[in-house]
Parts: structure tokens; C-alpha cells; sequence
């Protein structure tokens, strides 16, 4: 397979993009579609600790979160929903086990449609081992088995496969704890595109075999590490500025799957989604107010806006007084998705998704990047270089600092002090830095291999 | 107005699905249902006995009653041949959502008055099952799945003792000192009034009294804490007490039962569903 | 005090009626404001177990609720929020408790207020611990204790008081379990009421003397307890018909609180309470789809229709992945008062309160009774016959009855057999219920008290 | 464009507050801090090596070192009077929040780089306060919390041993056996990883290894987790160890740790809100 890349967006105008509507649906077995005109919402719950220790106990604990969901769907009127299973260590590294689990987990939604004719869709997210430092991210051992469990879940029937790869993570930690821009964007933005790269060829490949659709890849260990660090208004680790431009960058590195035939709904954790279905136009899931149970971002509505299939993100699970975290947490989205359900049945989508952006658009500087009209204007600085994994990243970056700068001017955007100096230092290095990709590695490969002992470049073909 | 605009239009399907209507299958009578017919006696006075309670007719129940007794037919037969059986079907009924809580506890009264007549010309009260002991924690008010679980072990055959709610843990101890029953069943819905169960085991412990099984549901407790201690079984439906209660009766332990609950209570039990 | 009550209806319509605003919107300490234009969210956790154990430790765990709910406000922004304590049995059974629980937390609110200028309020819920079989409802033991404790939680600075009283409680489960229509009319509509009016002129004096607003009661103890009874699409214990019928009886029921002084805003688990603004014109909390923690509803939308403080409900004090829990469901509830501020902002109010209605409004018939133009239904058939609270209950189950109906008859609602079927029987019973009250009890004083033994006619001086 | 008209005419303190916005207070410089000018050295050379921490200028530091012991000033002085009161200047800024994550690393490299200069003259390395261990557990990728531990525990004079990310539980007691540290700092953030703790603590009591600390954090790992076995310490933010380490190195057991963790740390922690 080749990799198609973008330099073209699939929306016209930014206006045209709203929740529950792809340019480009998907369709999944027991009868699910996303982005084809309505909200699907979904669930995701962490095994018991415990539950690790053989196949059998990690086997019961799938099928039982499964049920549990189904059964809530059923009693509260959904018309469908997701579970998805993000796999713990023991899920991907021993093929047999990812295999076993699918299958609990298939044949119970299964079961579900086939008494209640409950639309049902499973994803499997693997989990990727590698380790840079422990035999790279290529042919090791962890690589291999990753590759292995991915064909054993499409076998068992999952209805698609996702991923968060850690390509460049190495050297965005060591930008992140620097507050290094530069490291941040060959982290994410270079050496994170060639790793996606790598690991997307694949995947696509191996799901082509099988009725399983390769859905795609966020950047949870660039961006999301960058959001988490940032934290709260009171936070003390990262400005919100720096992890707004992580953001933008990370888009330009989450259109490589797509560029390498993934088809979404792209997986929720990546708020990076609004950008790529911009360029692209396919279905993306998300996760926000709904999510609290996982963690707290700044904007909880916003990532409402062109959502087509809702999270929670992931939740223990235990029980809670309304029932178990499985129940009670998809009926958290099933609320969420019915509401916007309402709003394209009643021809309100608009408003609504307006309503969503506007509540979190300048409650932070996140917020105003990844507001849809905001988001749109990156996907489109990264098109007009979309040939080229650096420059891209590059201007998403730029682009993004133009937003928040303007917003800060038209004094709708409040900032700290940090805030801004940390925006305005980004971006004149950013400013800097050469218009040729192969200069630039060249000044990054002279001083990061030595400063970070756990890079390994040949992971990247370098 | 924009609702009823908006109804016109919208197609619901997109955003909700009353299951509960769509999975109805055509009305049947319930002497027709198939689990009905595998427990309903066919021959008089039994059947009539029988559909008495199925229809939660007490006045009816009595009569029939009444009348095959004074045709010779034997007050334990009365009970365990014809109301029992009524009552087997409505259990089912039940369970499968053919009928509904109310449906029972007409059910249950319309026995209830019957046996009195049957129980009468017997001279004595019905052997029972076995006596089972129920309260709802101190401090706590909320009675509803205790009253339950009191009208289902009862309609099911066993002397159900009611200590009410907001239960001092030492009346409880005394409770079982006095009864010996073959099982306690503790409701509790708060967290801070569910931690009378594991204090209650503790002294029924300290006595050398073993309850065979130490059933609790409601609200905020869950099965987790209730395993955290010695003699705990999580409750989860109160029509699942009397089924519980047999199982004590054949002498399972509370770890028995706690590891085959689904199986005793026989169905899907979601917070079992590791157990399954 | 006197008992006013209400014979006209406060909104001449009920598109006047929207979320944020109220007739007569209440102001309290720490400068917040319910339905002056905006939603406030709230946050109620419930205490851990073993923390009643003594008063030191009950003490702590109310700062430390207190605390991480605030905390969190903070660092997501929220203008203002609402802490609520549902006081377990030793908060309410010991004054001194009840004092200090209070004042523990109203220090730590005040703190936060101070250092940052958030909105805080602090509702302290008493339990209603009498019980009809031990003592009655009126000068027991447990009612004085009730009533001290009220007086103690003034002093301590408790924004406002609430309860959830049980009378009737007896009678109404009994009719529960038989599904008797009539004993649901009596306990409730009948019993609660007049219990309700011992209650409130009590608790209305008190608050008076301070700065605390006497707030309002919800009947938990009847129509909650039917919702939650009747369960999901796939319960089997009582039918949704018959709840909301039981819902429609307990409006006049919890109106009595406002009629004796209560001013708002009521509390929150009162799905009625959009009845009884429509009557009153009084702010309301609401809970729904931030209250999957709680229970699980079946309304969760529709519930956010008309609301002034959205609520949680109630949920484990404990930890999540994304926080401790009073952290995590004023965050939850908070996004979601933030959606609806900013649709006030914009102007879009009324869209967004279609939209939660009509999400729900067909879904149940429980949601078609309580959508805001049928709720407001209701409250004039309540107002019709205000000065009588036999004949007003009773009005209000028949014209709930009509509004299923008619939905049922126009195909936008669909029911079972079992829904249709109970609706009708009990629809013709009420219809056959005599038109003079002192007939009606006298036949209901005729069978329950022999039926009942937990009634105890003396507690509403019967 | 609906938004754009919207942001003219909304009061957007009615749907959020930047709060880090208005409390945010005057500029001022971080020597004119009132809690730095507390640690910050007035006389000269120890004020310019205080200052070149502060300012996270590496080449600064390690001129002022240079120049420093080039005058005489003797090697552990430049360290302790000058550099690491920088460092604990730096650190008063990061807990206030008028400095971040990313000023303390440049602050950390800065005095690392100086620190060197000022060893090569005394000949050896500086003793360090002690030991401590970090790693993060078998099957677990999630590195930055580790990361950080080890970087604040650095930069405040402890020796830390970083295994690194998904280390096998036997590796982890070969470590303690080896460098007997004075605290061992575990990480995990799933519920399938963190199982790893209770593990290691068995292993290590079963060959008589007693850590006095086992300080964890991270995710999905909560307090009553951590406290469900022993020698488990629950930590809460990574700037936290070094303090920790400390009540270590001062011999508070796991126990004590337990209880005064605000008090060790020195700020609210509403994970402790019980215990403060
Ligand atoms: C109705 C209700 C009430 C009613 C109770 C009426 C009554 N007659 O019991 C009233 C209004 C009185 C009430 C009061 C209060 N309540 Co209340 N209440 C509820 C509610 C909504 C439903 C409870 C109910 O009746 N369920 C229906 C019955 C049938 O269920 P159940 O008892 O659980 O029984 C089922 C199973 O558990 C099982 N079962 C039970 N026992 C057994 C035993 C065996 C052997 C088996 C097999 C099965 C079994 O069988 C049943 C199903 O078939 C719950 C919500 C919830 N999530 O539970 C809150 C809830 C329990 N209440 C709560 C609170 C806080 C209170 C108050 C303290 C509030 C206040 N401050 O006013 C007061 C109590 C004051 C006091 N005295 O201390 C909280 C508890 C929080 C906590 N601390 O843990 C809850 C969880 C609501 C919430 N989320 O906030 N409440
Ligand atoms: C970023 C991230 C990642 C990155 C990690 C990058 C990196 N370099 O570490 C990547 C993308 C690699 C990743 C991968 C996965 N992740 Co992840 N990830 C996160 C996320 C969003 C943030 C974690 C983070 O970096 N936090 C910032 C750091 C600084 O925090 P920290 O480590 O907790 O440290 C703080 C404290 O704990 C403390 N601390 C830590 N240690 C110590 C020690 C001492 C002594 C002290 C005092 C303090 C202390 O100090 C720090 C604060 O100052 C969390 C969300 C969450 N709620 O935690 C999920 C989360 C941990 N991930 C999760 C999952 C499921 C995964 C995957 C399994 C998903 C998958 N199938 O692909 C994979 C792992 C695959 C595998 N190999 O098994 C789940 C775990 C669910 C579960 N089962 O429990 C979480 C909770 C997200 C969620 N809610 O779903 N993830």
C-alpha cells in the first residue's frame, strides 16, 4: 500500500463539519455506522486489577464488561453503541489471549443484536509495547507481537482496530520537561510520522483481510502527555500555550494513518481529530465532558463539535450505586449522543455544535486552537505543505500560535504571563528553524542522540 | 410549537428505541405459557386451586379451597398440590416479564388467604421450609427490598421473621439467638449504615453463632464489600432470597454460595458476571 | 406562619419557563444567585464508609468533600458552584454533629471565596430520621432531633436547608407492592401533604432567624421510590405508567413546602419540580445525565429542561483516573451548567431546552409526562383545585393520565401492553374516587389502617 | 459566523473564569520574591551561583563555579552556599507557581553542569544525601512520572538509581539488595500494572529486605490501593519525593510517612485531606 498524503482539505468550509456527519462514513458489522448522519456513543473500562493474572480471569472480565454495557443500551432505549477494549500488556503481548478476549466480547454484542437488534460495534485498540530503548520499534520482539495479536483480533471479530503508537516519544519527553519546542516538534511532528508510517502500512494491510476496519492512530503519547502535563488552570508543569502548539503538531503526525488507508471513526483520546477530519473527511470519535472519569481537560463540550462517536475515555471497573461503571458510564454518553441526535433529527445541529465550541472556545488556550473554524485553519497550513512531515508540523505550529496571538489581541482570549511569554518564545524559535526537513534533522540529530540516552534512531530508519 | 414541529419529522429510531416494545410478543393467556403449562397440575381441584393464585384472585382461592376441601380432598394437598404449583407458575412468570411485582403480591395474598382455610381444617400451621431472619441496618429507613424479600420468602414457603428497619445490631444477634435461622438476610442502602454487617458478623462470630449465609442488598452496598467479610453473600434481586434460602437448606456455605450464585438463583446475574 | 396556597399558575405559558431563570430567583451568602440568569452546578457526595464512626472523623471527611470540589471549580474555571450534603444518621441524630459537619465545610467555601472570588453555596439535606411505627412523625425523639439539628446547621452557615420527608411513606409502599393506585393517591397526595405542611412551617421559622433559606423537599419517598422501582425498559417491577402517575401526585404533594415559605431552590432528586416551578415560579435543582453515578433514569436530557442547579445526585466518596470523586461530578455537572450559560449568553436558550426535552419527551412515558408544556399541564390542574389536597393530587394523576394518552393515541408515544394496560386501570379508578375528601379518607381510613401495620393515622392527626 | 456575533455580546464570566488569570499578581523578579530572599545568599561568589541556578543558565553556572574556585572559595562551599541554595530558591518558586516544570529542569541542568565543575576540583563526587531507587513496573510504558521523580530527587542531592520503564519485579529486588536505598519509588498508571507493588513488597519481605519506604504513584494507582499492603506509601506529585526521602533518611517508617504526608510534603494535598 502506498501513503496518499493530503494537500487538499475534504471540507470546503468549516461550517460544513458537524457531529454525527462524515464526508467519508464507515460502515462496521451489526449494522454500525459512523458519520453517516448520526451520533454513536461508547464505552471503555479498564480491566480489574487483578484480572491480569491468566487468561481465563482477563477472558471473564471482557465478556462481563461487554455484558453489562449491552444490557444498560437495552434498558435506557440506545439505538447503538461502542464498546471499545484498550488492551493491557498481557491482551497484545500474548496473541492467544487478544484473541480469546475479542471473541467473549464479540460474541456477546452479538448476542445483543441478535435478540434486540441493538446496533453494536467492538474495537480493539492494541497496545503498543515497544519499547525504543529494549530492541527499537522495529522487528523486536514486542513489534512482532503486536503484529500477531492485530491479525488474531480481526480473526476473532472485532469490528476495527486501533492504536496509539509512541513513535518520538523519547524525544518529546525530554522536549516536554525542557519545555524545548524544537524537541517537542521532532518528536511528535518527525519522528512520530515516520514511526506511524511504519506501524500504519501494516496494520492496513492486515485488516484488509478481514471484515475490520483499520481505524486509526492518536498522538496520546505527544499531545495528550503535553494536555495531561499542563493540566488544570493552576497548573504548574506545562503552559497551555506550549501543549496548544503540541496539539497542532500532533495532527500533521495522526493524518499518517489515514494517509496510509485507515478509514476512523479516528480513536477518541486524539484532540488532534477535529484537524484530520477536516483534511480528510472521515468519521472521528472523541471524548470531554463525558471523560471525567479519566481525566480533567479544559474543555469539556467543545470536543462535542464534529464528534461521531462520544467516549468516556476509560473508567475502573467496579460498581457504582447506579450499577456497574460499564452501565453507568455508557449511559453517560448514550445521554450525550441522544442529544445530539435530537439536534440533527430537529435540524438544530448547528446551533448545538456552535453552543459546544463557544462554552470552552476561550475558557483556554486549548480551546481556541481546537475551536472547529481554528482547527480548520491548521489543517489547512498543513495541507499546503502536506508532501513534506516536517514542514507540515511546522506550520500547524505557526498556525496555531496566529490563533491564539489573535485571540489574545482581540482580547477574547485571556492569557498568564507564562502563558504568553512561553507563546511568544515558541513561536520566534519556531520562526527560525530552516524551511528544509533535511537541515533541520541535521541540527537535531547533532544534539539529541547525545542528550537523550533512550533515542534510538535507527527505530526511524535514521 | 417547535416540540410538536419537531415530532412530525424527526424519526425516533435515530434517537431512542423502546425495546420493551419492540422484544413484546403477542399477548397469551398465562395458562398458555410454556413454562406455566410445565408446572400447572391438570387435574381439579388443583388447577382451579392454581389459577386462583395465578390471577391474584383471593376471594376465588378461598372458595376453591373451601369447596375441595370439603370434598375430602387432604388440607396438604390443598397447599402443596394446587396453591404452591400457582404460585411455581407465577415465580416464572415473573422471571421471564411476563408478570410483574404487583402481579405477585396479589399472587402471594390470594395463597396466603387460601392456606389459612386449608391450614385450619389441618388444625395446625403448615410445616415451613425452614425460618429465615431479615432487617434493614441501624440508622437506615430505606425498607423497600427487605419488605420484598419478607413477601417472597414467604410466598414461597418459609417463616420469614420481620425485624423492621433501623435494627440495633444487637437485636439482630438476639434475633438469631432466638430463631436459628437458616440464613440472615441484612438491607442496607447507605455507606454509612452497611457497615452494620461486617460489626453484626463480627459478634455473631464472637457468640459461636454461624449463620450459614449472611445475605445483603440495597443501594450502596456492593458485592465487594460485602465479600471484605467472614459469612457475606451479596444479594442482588429479592425475588432471589427464597432460591438463596434453599440453597442454605441444603447445606451450602456462604462461600458456596457466594461462587455459585448465579447458578442457585438461576439466570444472568451482572454483578456475577465474572461468576457465570 | 400561614399555609398560601397556590390557585393560579406563576408563568402565564409554558414557553416562559426555561433553565437559569425563575420567577423569584433566591439569593445566598457567597454571592450566588439561582435562576438569575444562569445554571449553577452541585456537586453532592456521599460520606465513606466508616467515617460515621466518630464526630472527628465525620468532621474531616466533610472539609475534605468540601475541599476537593472546590479545588477542582477552580481549576476548570466555573464561576460558581453549589456543595450539598445529604446528612447520614449521626450528622442529623446529633446536633453537635450536624454543627460542626457545617461549619467544616462553610470555612472551606469561605476560604475559596475569598481567594478567588468563586460562587459557592452549602446545602445541608437533614434526614428525615422518624419513623411512623417507633414514635410517630410528630414530637418524637427523632423529630426533635430533626429539629435541632436544623437549628445547629443555621448557625454554622449553611446556605440553605433542605429535606426529603416520608410521610405517607407507609401507605404508599404498600401500594407500590400492590400495585393500588388509591393507596399511592392517599399516601402521597394525601398523608405526605399534610405531613408536609407539620414539616415545613416548623423548618421555615427556623431558617428565618438566619441567614439560611428554607429550601425546599422532593418526595423521594414515594415517587422516587417509584422511578426507581419501575427501573429501566426491561424492569418488571411496577410500570412506567404508574410511576409517572405517581409523580404527577407527589407535585402537589412537594408544593406544600413552597406554599408554607420554601423559596428554592428545591431540591434536587424532585423530578416534579418542573411542576412545581411552573406553579411557583421558584428556582429548582434537577439531576439526570450527570447522575448515571446515582441511579440510572430514564429522563436524563429532559430533566435539564427548566432547571436553576444541576445536580449529580450522590456518588462514592473515593478515587477516580481522573480525581477524587467531589472533584470529578462538580466537573461533570459543572460542563454541563457551562453548556447551558452559554446558550443563555447567545441567546439560544430555548433551543437547548427544546432539545434536552424532545431527546427524552417519547423515550418513556414518564419523560412525555414531565416534558415542560405537559408538566405545565399539570400544575394547572393542581392550581384548579389548590385549596384542596385530596382533590388537587387527584386531578393531577387524571390529567397525567390524559397527556399519556393523548401522546399514545398521536403514535409519539409507544407503550407495552403492561403500561397500557395499568394505565387504563388505574386511570378508571381514579376517575371512580369520590369528589369530597373527608368521603375519600373515610374510605381509606376504613381499610389501610387494618391493612398496614406500620400506618399510624395518629401521625397526621387522623 | 454565529461564533465571532456570539463573542460580542456574551459575558463570559457567566460560563468560565480564568482564575490563573485573576489572581495572577505583579511581576516581579525571582530574587525580589520574599521567599527566595529568604534562601538566596547576599555575599559574593555564592549570590552570582545562586543566581545562574535561578535563571537556569548553564554556562553562566559554570563560569561562576570556574571563577569562584579559581579566587579559592572551596569546592563543597561553591556546591552547598551557593548552587544549592539556588536550587532551593528554584524550588519555593515551582511550589508558589510563579515558576514551572520546565524553569526547574533548566535550573536542574544548570547546577548539574556547575556541580561538575566544582567535583573535578574536590576530586570525587560529592556525597550524596542517600539513595533511592526508581522504576517503573513490568508491562508499564508510562515513564514521565519516573522521570520526574528521578530528576527532583537529583537535583536535591540524592543519589537515584532509575531502572527504567517495564522492569521486571525480580530486577527491581536485585536493585534494593544491590544499592540498599533508602526509599523505592515504584510507578504505574494501569490497573494491570500496578498489581506489581504488592508483589515487590512480598518478594522484598520474603528475603528479609526492608525498605523503609515504597513510595508509588500514577493513574489508575489511588491511596487505599497503595495502603492495601505493606510498606506502600501513596505518592502524590513527583516534587514530593525528595521531601519523602528525607523523612526516610530522618527514619519515619512507611507507617509514619502514612500518616504526615501533608505535614512531610508541606502543602494541602487533597488525597491526605483526611490526614491533615
Ligand atoms: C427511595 C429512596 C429513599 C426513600 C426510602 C423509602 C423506603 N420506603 O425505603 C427515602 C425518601 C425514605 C429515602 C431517604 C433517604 N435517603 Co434514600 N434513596 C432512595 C432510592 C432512590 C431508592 C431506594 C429504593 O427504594 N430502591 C428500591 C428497592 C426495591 O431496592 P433495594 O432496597 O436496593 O432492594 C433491591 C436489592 O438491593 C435487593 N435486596 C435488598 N435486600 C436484599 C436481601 C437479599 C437477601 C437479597 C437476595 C436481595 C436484597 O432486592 C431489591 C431488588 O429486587 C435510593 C437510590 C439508590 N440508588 O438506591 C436512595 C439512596 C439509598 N438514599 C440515599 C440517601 C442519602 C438518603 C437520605 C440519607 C437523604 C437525606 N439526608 O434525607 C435519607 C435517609 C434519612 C435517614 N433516615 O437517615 C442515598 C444513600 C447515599 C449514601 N450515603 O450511601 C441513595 C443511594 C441515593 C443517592 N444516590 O443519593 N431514600
Ligand atoms: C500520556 C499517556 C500515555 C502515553 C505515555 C507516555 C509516557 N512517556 O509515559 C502513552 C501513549 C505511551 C500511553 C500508552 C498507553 N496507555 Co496511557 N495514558 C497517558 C495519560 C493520558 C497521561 C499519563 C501521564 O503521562 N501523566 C503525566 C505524568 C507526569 O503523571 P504520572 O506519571 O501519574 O506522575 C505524577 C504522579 O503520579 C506522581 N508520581 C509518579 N510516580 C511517583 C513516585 C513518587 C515517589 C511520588 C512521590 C510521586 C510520583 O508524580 C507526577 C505528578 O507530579 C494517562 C491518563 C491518566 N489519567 O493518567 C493514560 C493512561 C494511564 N493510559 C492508559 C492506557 C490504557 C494506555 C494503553 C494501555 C492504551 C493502549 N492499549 O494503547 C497504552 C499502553 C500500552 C502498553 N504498553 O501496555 C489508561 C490506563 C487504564 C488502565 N488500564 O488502568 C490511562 C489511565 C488513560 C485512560 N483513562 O484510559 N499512555
Amino acid at each position: 500500500m502506498g501513503v496518499r498524503r493530503y494537500t487538499k482539505m475534504a471540507y470546503k468550509d468549516p461550517d460544513e463539519m458537524v457531529f454525527g456527519h462524515a464526508k467519508f462514513p464507515v460502515l462496521e458489522h451489526w449494522n454500525v455506522q459512523f458519520g453517516a448522519g448520526y451520533v454513536v456513543p461508547e464505552v471503555k473500562v479498564a480491566p480489574e486489577p487483578g484480572t491480569e493474572r491468566s487468561k481465563e480471569t482477563l477472558v471473564k472480565e471482557m465478556a462481563s464488561i461487554a455484558e453489562q454495557a449491552a444490557a444498560r443500551a437495552v434498558d435506557i432505549g440506545l439505538p447503538a453503541f461502542m464498546v471499545e477494549q484498550e488492551h493491557v500488556f498481557q491482551q497484545t503481548y500474548h496473541a492467544d489471549w487478544g484473541y480469546a478476549c475479542t471473541l467473549a466480547q464479540a460474541e456477546v454484542l452479538k448476542k445483543y443484536y441478535d435478540e434486540y437488534g441493538v446496533c453494536a460495534a467492538l474495537r480493539q485498540t492494541v497496545g503498543d509495547l515497544r519499547i525504543e530503548e529494549k530492541g527499537g520499534l522495529r522487528g523486536s520482539e514486542y513489534d512482532n507481537a503486536i503484529a500477531q495479536c492485530v491479525e488474531e483480533c480481526c480473526k476473532a471479530g472485532a469490528s476495527d482496530i486501533c492504536a496509539e503508537t509512541m513513535g518520538g516519544k523519547s524525544v518529546l519527553d525530554y522536549g516536554v520537561m525542557r519545555g524545548d519546542i524544537r524537541a517537542i516538534l521532532f518528536g511528535i511532528g518527525y519522528l512520530g510520522s515516520i514511526d506511524m508510517e511504519y506501524f500504519w502500512k501494516r496494520t492496513v494491510a492486515q485488516c484488509a483481510k478481514y471484515d475490520t476496519r483499520p481505524a486509526g492512530d492518536t498522538n496520546c503519547s505527544g499531545a495528550n502527555t503535553c494536555m495531561y502535563v499542563a493540566g488544570g488552570l493552576l497548573g504548574k508543569d506545562m503552559s497551555h500555550t506550549g501543549a496548544a502548539l503540541a496539539r497542532a503538531i500532533s495532527a500533521a503526525r495522526s493524518l499518517v494513518a489515514v494517509e496510509c488507508g485507515a478509514t476512523g471513526p479516528l480513536k477518541d483520546c486524539g484532540y488532534e481529530n477535529t484537524i484530520i477530519k477536516a483534511i480528510t473527511g472521515v468519521p472521528i470519535c472523541q471524548e470531554g465532558k463525558n471523560a471525567v472519569c479519566a481525566h480533567a481537560d479544559v474543555m469539556g463540550n467543545l470536543t462535542c463539535q464534529v464528534v461521531d462517536c462520544w467516549s468516556n475515555e476509560s473508567v475502573f471497573h467496579r460498581e457504582e450505586m447506579g450499577g456497574p461503571t460499564p452501565a453507568v458510564w455508557l449511559q453517560a454518553t448514550g445521554y450525550e449522543a441522544a442529544l445530539m441526535n435530537t439536534a440533527i433529527q430537529t435540524g438544530n445541529a448547528k446551533t448545538l455544535r456552535d453552543l459546544y465550541t463557544f462554552t470552552d472556545m476561550f475558557r483556554d488556550p486549548q480551546g481556541t486552537l481546537l475551536a472547529y473554524p481554528n482547527a480548520y485553519r491548521v489543517g489547512k497550513a498543513i495541507v499546503e505543505y502536506g508532501k513534506d512531515i516536517y514542514l507540515r508540523a511546522r506550520a500547524a505550529a505557526l498556525e496555531a500560535s496566529k490563533i491564539m496571538m489573535e485571540a489574545y489581541e482581540a482580547k477574547l482570549l485571556q492569557m498568564t504571563r507564562f502563558e504568553l511569554d512561553t507563546l511568544r518564545k515558541y513561536t520566534s524559535i519556531l520562526e527560525s528553524l530552516p524551511m528544509e526537513a533535511e537541515i533541520f534533522v541535521d541540527q537535531c540529530m547533532r544534539e539529541y542522540p547525545r542528550k537523550i540516552p533512550t533515542f534510538d534512531p535507527k527505530s526511524y530508519g535514521l | 410549537m417547535a416540540l410538536l414541529d419537531w415530532a412530525k419529522k424527526a424519526d425516533f429510531d435515530m434517537i431512542f428505541k423502546r425495546y420493551n416494545v419492540i422484544i413484546e410478543g403477542p399477548a397469551i393467556k398465562p395458562e398458555d405459557d410454556p413454562d406455566v403449562k410445565k408446572v400447572l397440575p391438570t387435574a381439579e381441584p388443583f388447577k382451579s386451586l392454581a389459577m386462583a393464585v395465578i390471577f391474584g384472585d383471593s376471594e376465588k382461592a378461598v372458595q376453591a379451597a373451601k369447596s375441595a376441601l370439603d370434598r375430602g380432598t387432604a388440607p396438604l394437598d390443598v397447599i402443596e398440590k394446587g396453591l404452591a404449583k400457582g404460585m411455581d407458575a407465577v415465580s416464572a412468570l415473573y422471571a421471564k416479564g411476563a408478570y410483574f411485582l404487583p402481579d405477585i403480591m396479589l399472587s402471594a395474598d390470594a395463597m396466603t388467604a387460601a392456606m389459612q382455610v386449608a391450614e385450619q381444617k389441618l388444625g395446625r400451621a403448615r410445616e415451613k421450609k425452614g425460618t429465615v431472619v431479615s432487617f434493614v441496618a441501624e440508622g437506615d429507613p430505606h425498607d423497600i427490598g427487605k419488605n420484598l424479600v419478607v413477601m417472597f420468602l414467604k410466598a414461597n414457603g418459609f417463616e420469614a421473621i420481620d425485624l423492621g428497619r433501623d435494627v440495633p445490631n444487637s437485636q439482630v444477634v438476639d434475633a438469631v439467638k432466638k430463631y436459628k435461622p437458616v440464613m440472615l438476610t441484612g438491607t442496607a442502602l447507605m455507606t454509612t449504615t452497611m457497615t452494620a454487617f461486617p460489626k453484626v458478623a463480627e459478634m455473631l462470630k464472637e457468640q459461636g453463632l454461624s449463620v450459614p449465609v449472611f445475605g445483603c442488598g440495597g443501594g450502596a452496598v456492593k458485592r465487594d464489600f460485602v465479600e471484605s467479610y467472614d459469612m457475606g453473600v451479596y444479594g442482588v434481586k429479592a425475588f432471589h432470597a427464597p432460591k438463596l434460602a434453599e440453597a442454605a437448606l441444603a447445606g451450602k456455605s456462604f462461600k458456596d454460595i457466594r461462587k455459585e450464585y448465579p447458578k442457585i438463583v438461576g439466570e444472568f446475574v451482572a454483578e456475577y458476571a465474572d461468576r457465570m
